[in-house]
């Protein structure tokens, strides 16, 4: 039974990891109606960015915002150079899947070269255990979890009460009918890659802290966590990838406690093909993409 | 406020018997809600056989959206309907369309990267070759449906005259064209109630006149018509009875005459 | 030299299987199947588990389930017949309601979960280590290293491949096909003409995975080992990406993007000097194959041989004279 | 438009099965640079790309130093040697086109080294029925009696290993409370069932067995179940960033204490030293791991002489000298000059004719002349000397199947990532734990 809530409270760290990534992942959805399965090699590029910094002596709190950083600027330029004018190309959903894709494909393989196969590890202090009963995470895991809370309501403050959030929103909704009203929806897409990049930056950084050791291969592996918890909430809906974040990460880790940990992901995975079958759009919908807050 | 059974005078056309006919289609009590919206709230409404029923209404009346509850493309939150005496309420869009209940769309939805001709044939029913088994059993064992399907599909077009764009591909159409390309295509089910919604929307003026010349004469060989539209003069020419939406709900139903003197449906509408 | 020949070949004939079913798919009815790879495995595994004796046999130093030593061509047969009866669950899953490029992603993950459950389950179908020492067809009668039995097999799969072109034309050139584009074209519209979408879709999605399962069996039967680092998901990329460069729709592009992605790009890298530290090229090529994807989308988003324009015999009598389109094509 | 595409299909066609015939034309018979009949290749057949990307530069660095070794002394009877990478993606159905294009188009391959487990099922027939001698990576047991007359390995299969630490944990350490703590590819998991095995059958517990997915962003509840059941030490292999990443976790939820754990011959390796020290600090690992690894003493004139040749190479290959003490890579090099002296010595460069001279090279025939260079072997040739060669990885010993085993040490790391060994297993000590594991 403690080794189940132990499992719990890792749980948090995970959803936590998974909720920053995920929200950003499905909002690069909801408003550029892309899903950006390069994702997760932005995720890596990022925490190597932040490594780079990282080993050259400084802090790993102040190499954050390096990762973070980076994953808005190599987002942007990914979408302005590659991904814009595919869209305005006409290209369909579809090829837009398969051009991230291969995107996937180019930056991990540009990538291998340069960083090489090895896993690297942050110079970090995982500060000292706090115990509440079973549960024991380190100062730097609670920190972790602060700040996924505090990106959580700061996108939701940003989606509710800013200008910029109803834009996206509306953008979101009805890209054509925005720019009728006025809204400059080609700012607003800048921004949301900007946006969703930092996130993007933000999540690689914190699950190499978190994973104490990753390599180039890590993209793939972080992508399929962050793809279910986007699908299970309900694609396009930030606070439907919250939901996704809170099941998968507790999921796998209870998973690895009751039945087996080379299941843990499998289980997870179980309830997102359930989820599928009885709920296809998710559980928290897509309704005009970011429609949820309002 | 329904007032679908009101007893509003139906003028006979000219040439047709006023008799009570009996309904093609019924809706009874029909509603359709979206997370909460009511799109369309409790409408009831009969389509009697050989006519066309003009379905006007503001913008959000809800009537593309009962359009498609009708045709099944949405599924009926409550309410029946009835469609030559069954019940078809459960029936999905493709069951409907091949028991005749065929609709068109409000945007183009022609089939972009087929040729005019393979829209018409891809609605066509009854060819052996449109299954799996058929296909493998090879161009022999359908060929004579295609054939004739063909020939049907090319007296469409003549009557259409659209003959010459037979091998262009749909998507390379003018807007009119891709309305025709629809109802020809609509056509090849040879469907007993046509649903079009607003087929002269965003088509050229010239074609407009042309749209509603077929209709009539679909009409005068015995097919009913249900016509969403905004063209007024169109739909004062060509449909008795007349039906009014607003809001979700019916609010008047009778011939555009008749409407004209109804004051609330002038203010709702009409003007306004 | 007739090793290598017969190898490009045979995979020539399995990528070529693969390049039809995801045309069928993709190209004509615009499902995205990206767990495509899986029913490839699907057929792999069967005709292995099949073929193979008990899994006591060889010292035991592997597990799997069956091992009924079948002899051929019964487990090439049942390889296609589990590769379509995957097709209907996983269609209930991914196809029914889902947006098209969700349905995609929801693939993808099916893919990875597959190969997850597989990979920790080492009784089930050999776990990470996959399955080695699959006899080869008729190795019992006829030597399996002679260069007239690679050839015969050659000669087998290129039959096959050219059997399930032909099929493949019956179907894009029939009625049916055409109901298929019609789906791809615009699905609400097809569904108010008429056509059961689900049962549509689910046709093709059994005779894609069908061939999948097929191709899957004639690749383990040649290689003799089957493994899941074998099937990841970039693997159905790979074959997606010669859809695109061949043409989707067109069988012929399907054949052409098989003999240039999979087969020609690969084999032709093999040629390259080598240069650099060791591993450069082999990510260079990867990121070739996502640069040729890229750029064929962006120039060529048609494909070399794109879907062609079916025109019809002209009635006996021309009716058109002097329209500007008339008589095009 | 119709017809037109049907021409159009079928020209493209044939101009590519043209370009396909001229292309394979050109590999076979003109010399495509490494291909010129004067000189001879290695094919290093591994994954360089994929999950096991690591493995194919840990052989690329065993061939450079071989084939500069050997050019250095006037190459084999004249032909200069070089090496060329084949890369499989550590996946058997990648690695068949791979292998049979290298095999096809390079007709002068005096051998193959890699082929590690990911490929080397399929992989080996292709080498065995063209005629090529192998020196292969691979632990899988179905090699340890192999019909293949051209393979060949100096490598222990991997269950060996997993007996060799159990003779560690027992006899060195006296631990009686054992978590077994493997990855869930193909590598690792062939140490579980033989250790479990042989723990179970000399009175040891196993306290836990793990399979973990590699890769994983953390552990943490497999190491909280884990740490549950107490045990004296950890046997783990699980590669990648994934034992750096488990073994961060044990530490911190350990209190900062870690467990003593153990690891197969692949941990002795510094893609996975450089790895675990940056997650838990090099003095942890110093302090805690050890390791079993192959009777190498990196020492003696073979190894100086590997070593030297190995600094040479970095021009080429920049970071092959941090594969100085990977047991691998020595018996790589051992292998390719094995194979070049047996060339030499039968004077012929036709595999048929030298292949089972390889064997005699590596056990000694009686009255052979032990060498530790290339240079030495080829002069005591020219004497009309039999040669026994003694190189990197010190003696050989090929059984009847080519398999040869040198017995165990045991290893910890120092502070820079070198091994030292601390000790060995006896003959009879591996008897009775290879009895009690059914090895």
């Amino acid at each position: 039974m403690s080794l189940i809530v132990a499992a719990f409270g890792f749980g948090l760290v995970s959803m936590s990891i998974i909720a920053i990534s995920a929200v950003g992942f499905t909002m690069q959805f909801g408003i550029t109606n892309m899903i950006n399965l390069a994702y997760g090699q932005v995720m890596i590029a990022s925490a190597y960015a932040a490594y780079a910094v990282n080993n050259a002596g400084v802090s790993i709190w102040l190499s954050l915002p390096v990762g973070a950083i980076f994953g808005a600027v190599f987002s942007f330029l990914l979408n302005r150079l590659v991904y814009a004018p595919f869209q305005r190309k006409g290209t369909n959903l579809i090829g837009m899947v398969i051009i991230s894709l291969a995107v996937s494909l180019v930056i991990a393989n540009v990538m291998l070269p340069i960083v090489g196969y090895y896993s690297v590890s942050y110079h970090q202090n995982p500060g000292t255990t706090y115990h509440l009963g079973s549960i024991a995470l380190t100062g730097e895991q609670i920190l972790i979890i602060v700040l996924a809370v505090v990106v959580m309501l700061v996108i939701y403050a940003l989606l509710r009460f800013t200008r910029l959030g109803k834009a996206m929103r509306a953008t979101a909704a009805n890209p054509t009918l925005a720019r009728n009203c006025g809204i400059p929806t080609a700012r607003v897409v800048d921004l949301a890659w900007l946006i969703t990049g930092a996130l993007c930056g933000l999540a690689g950084t914190v699950a190499g802290m978190n994973s104490d050791s990753f390599s180039v291969a890590s993209g793939s592996e972080f992508l399929i966590p962050i793809i279910a918890a986007s699908i299970l909430g309900g694609a396009g809906s930030p606070y439907g990838a919250m939901i996704g974040a809170v099941l998968i990460g507790e999921m796998t880790e209870i998973s690895a406690a009751i039945i087996s940990p080379e299941y843990k992901q499998v289980v997870a995975f179980a309830v997102l093909v359930l989820v599928m079958v009885l709920r296809p759009q998710g559980l928290l919908a897509k309704r005009g993409a970011l429609a949820a807050a309002g | 406020m329904p007032v679908g059974t009101d007893p509003v005078a139906v003028t006979p056309v000219a040439g047709q018997p006023a008799a009570a006919e009996r309904p093609l289609l019924v809706a009874s009590h029909v509603s359709r809600h979206f997370e909460g919206v009511r799109a369309v709230e409790d409408v009831s409404m009969d389509v009697l056989p050989g006519r066309i029923t003009g379905l006007i209404g503001p913008n959000g009346a809800g009537k593309s959206t009962f359009l498609a509850v009708l045709a099944g493309t949405l599924p009926a939150s409550s309410g029946t309907i009835t469609f030559d005496g069954d019940d078809v309420t459960a029936l999905p869009a493709f069951k409907r369309a091949r028991r005749g209940l065929v609709r068109t769309f409000q945007l183009p939805s022609e089939f972009g990267q087929l040729t005019v001709l393979e829209n018409l044939l891809s609605a066509a029913p009854n060819n052996r070759g449109d299954s799996l088994g058929g296909a493998l059993l090879g161009k022999r064992y359908w060929k004579a449906d295609e054939d004739r399907l063909v020939e049907q599909a090319r007296i469409l077009l003549d009557r259409f005259r659209m003959s010459a764009k037979e091998s262009d591909y749909a998507s390379s159409l003018s807007g009119g064209q891709k309305r025709l390309v629809e109802i020809m295509r609509a056509l090849m089910l040879e469907p007993r109630l046509l649903l079009l919604d607003e087929p002269m929307s965003g088509v050229h003026p010239s074609i407009v006149g042309e749209i509603a010349d077929y209709c009539e004469a679909l009409r005068d060989e015995g097919l009913t018509i249900l016509l969403v539209e905004h063209e007024l003069h169109m739909i004062e020419r060509m449909c008795n009875p007349v039906v009014v939406m607003a809001q979700g709900s019916v609010i008047g139903q009778g011939t555009m005459t008749a409407l004209r003197q109804q004051r609330e449906i002038v203010d709702a509408y009409l003007v306004g | 030299m007739t090793y290598y020949l017969t190898t490009v070949l045979v995979y020539a004939a399995v990528d070529i299987l693969a390049c039809l079913a995801i045309s069928l798919q993709f190209g004509v009815s615009g499902i995205v199947n990206f767990s495509f790879i899986i029913f490839q495995a699907a057929g792999a595994y069967t005709a292995a588990v099949l073929s193979l004796p008990r899994d006591t046999a060889n010292g035991g130093f592997q597990t799997y389930i069956l091992g009924l030593n079948l002899s051929f061509p019964l487990p090439w047969i049942a390889a296609t017949l589990v590769g379509a009866l995957l097709a209907p669950p996983i269609g209930l899953v991914v196809l029914r309601r889902l947006r098209s490029d969700y349905q995609a992603i929801a693939m993808l993950v099916l893919s990875v979960i597959a190969s997850l459950v597989v990979t920790n389950t080492p009784a089930f179908l050999g776990g990470a280590a996959g399955l080695s020492l699959v006899p080869q067809p008729l190795s019992d009668k006829f030597n399996p290293y002679s260069d007239g039995y690679l050839w015969a097999y050659t000669a087998g799969a290129l039959v096959l491949a050219v059997v399930v072109f032909f099929i493949a034309q019956r179907i894009i050139n029939s009625p049916y096909g055409r109901s298929l584009r019609a789906l791809r074209e615009n699905e609400v519209a097809a569904k108010a003409l008429g056509k059961n979408a689900v049962a549509l879709k689910m046709t093709v999605f059994v005779v894609g995975g069908a061939i999948a399962g097929l191709s899957g069996a004639i690749l383990v039967g040649f290689i003799t080992t089957w493994a899941p680092s074998t099937w990841l998901y970039p693997e159905t990329l790979i074959l997606f990406a010669a859809v695109i460069v061949g043409g989707r729709g067109n069988n012929f592009g399907a054949v052409l993007g098989a003999l240039l992605v999979p087969v020609g790009f690969e084999e032709a890298t093999r040629y390259l000097p080598p240069f650099g530290p060791p591993g450069l090229i082999p990510a260079l090529e990867w990121v070739c194959i996502g640069g040729l994807i890229l750029g064929f989308l962006w120039f060529r988003p048609r494909g070399v041989l794109p879907e062609r324009r079916r025109v019809f015999a002209a009635r006996p009598q021309p009716v058109v004279a002097g329209e500007p389109n008339a008589g095009r094509d | 438009m119709l017809a037109s595409h049907h021409r159009v299909g079928r020209g493209v066609g044939v101009l590519f099965a043209m370009l396909t015939l001229a292309l394979a034309a050109c590999g076979s018979s003109t010399p495509g640079g490494s291909t010129s009949t004067s000189s001879l290749l290695i094919g290093v057949i591994a994954p360089f790309t994929g999950p096991d990307a690591a493995l194919g530069p840990a052989y690329f660095a065993a061939c450079l130093p071989a084939a500069r070794a050997i050019n250095n002394a006037g190459g084999v009877m004249g032909h200069k040697v070089s090496c060329q990478e084949f890369d499989t993606r550590g996946e058997p159905a990648d690695a068949v086109p791979a292998a049979q294009q290298m095999v096809a188009s390079h007709s002068n391959l005096m051998a193959v080294v890699g082929c590690t487990s990911d490929e080397a099922a399929s992989v080996a027939p292709i080498l065995n029925q063209a005629h090529i001698p192998m020196f292969c990576m691979t632990g899988q047991s179905e090699f340890n009696k192999t019909t293949f007359t051209y393979f060949h390995r100096l490598v222990p299969p991997d269950e060996f290993d997993a007996f060799a630490m159990v003779g560690s944990a027992l006899d060195h350490f006296n631990y009686k409370k054992v978590a077994l703590v493997f990855g869930n590819d193909i590598g690792s998991q062939a140490f579980v069932g033989p250790a479990m095995a042989a723990l179970q059958g000399l009175g040891a517990t196993v306290t836990i067995n793990q399979a973990i997915a590699l890769g994983q962003p953390s552990y943490r509840t497999e190491v909280t179940a884990m740490l549950a059941t107490h045990p004296d030490v950890i046997f783990t292999e699980a590669l990648g960033p994934t034992d750096a990443t488990y073994m961060a976790e044990v530490k911190q939820l350990n209190n900062g204490v870690m467990l003593p754990f153990m690891g197969t011959s692949a941990t002795i390796d510094p893609v996975w030293f450089s790895a675990v020290t940056g997650a838990i600090g090099v003095q942890t690992v110093v302090d805690k791991f050890t390791a079993v690894d192959l009777g190498v003493s990196f020492s003696g004139p073979g190894y100086t002489e590997f070593k030297t040749n190995l600094d040479a190479v970095a021009s080429q290959f920049p970071t092959a000298p941090k594969y100085s003490q990977r047991g691998a890579t020595l018996h790589l090099y051992d292998g390719i000059i094995q194979a070049a002296l047996a060339m030499d010595e039968t004077k012929s460069t036709d595999p048929t004719v030298y292949n089972t001279v390889i064997k005699d090279v590596g056990n000694g025939v009686a009255g052979a002349t032990t060498v530790n260079t290339y240079a030495a072997g080829v002069a005591a040739i020219k004497n009309g000397q039999k040669v026994r060669w003694v190189g990197a990885g010190g003696l050989t010993n090929y059984n009847q199947y080519n398999n040869s085993q040198q017995g165990y040490i045991l290893v910890r790391y120092d502070a820079t990532g070198n091994e030292i060994k601390f000790g060995a297993l006896t003959q009879a000590q591996t008897a009775a734990i290879i009895a009690a594991g059914g090895g």
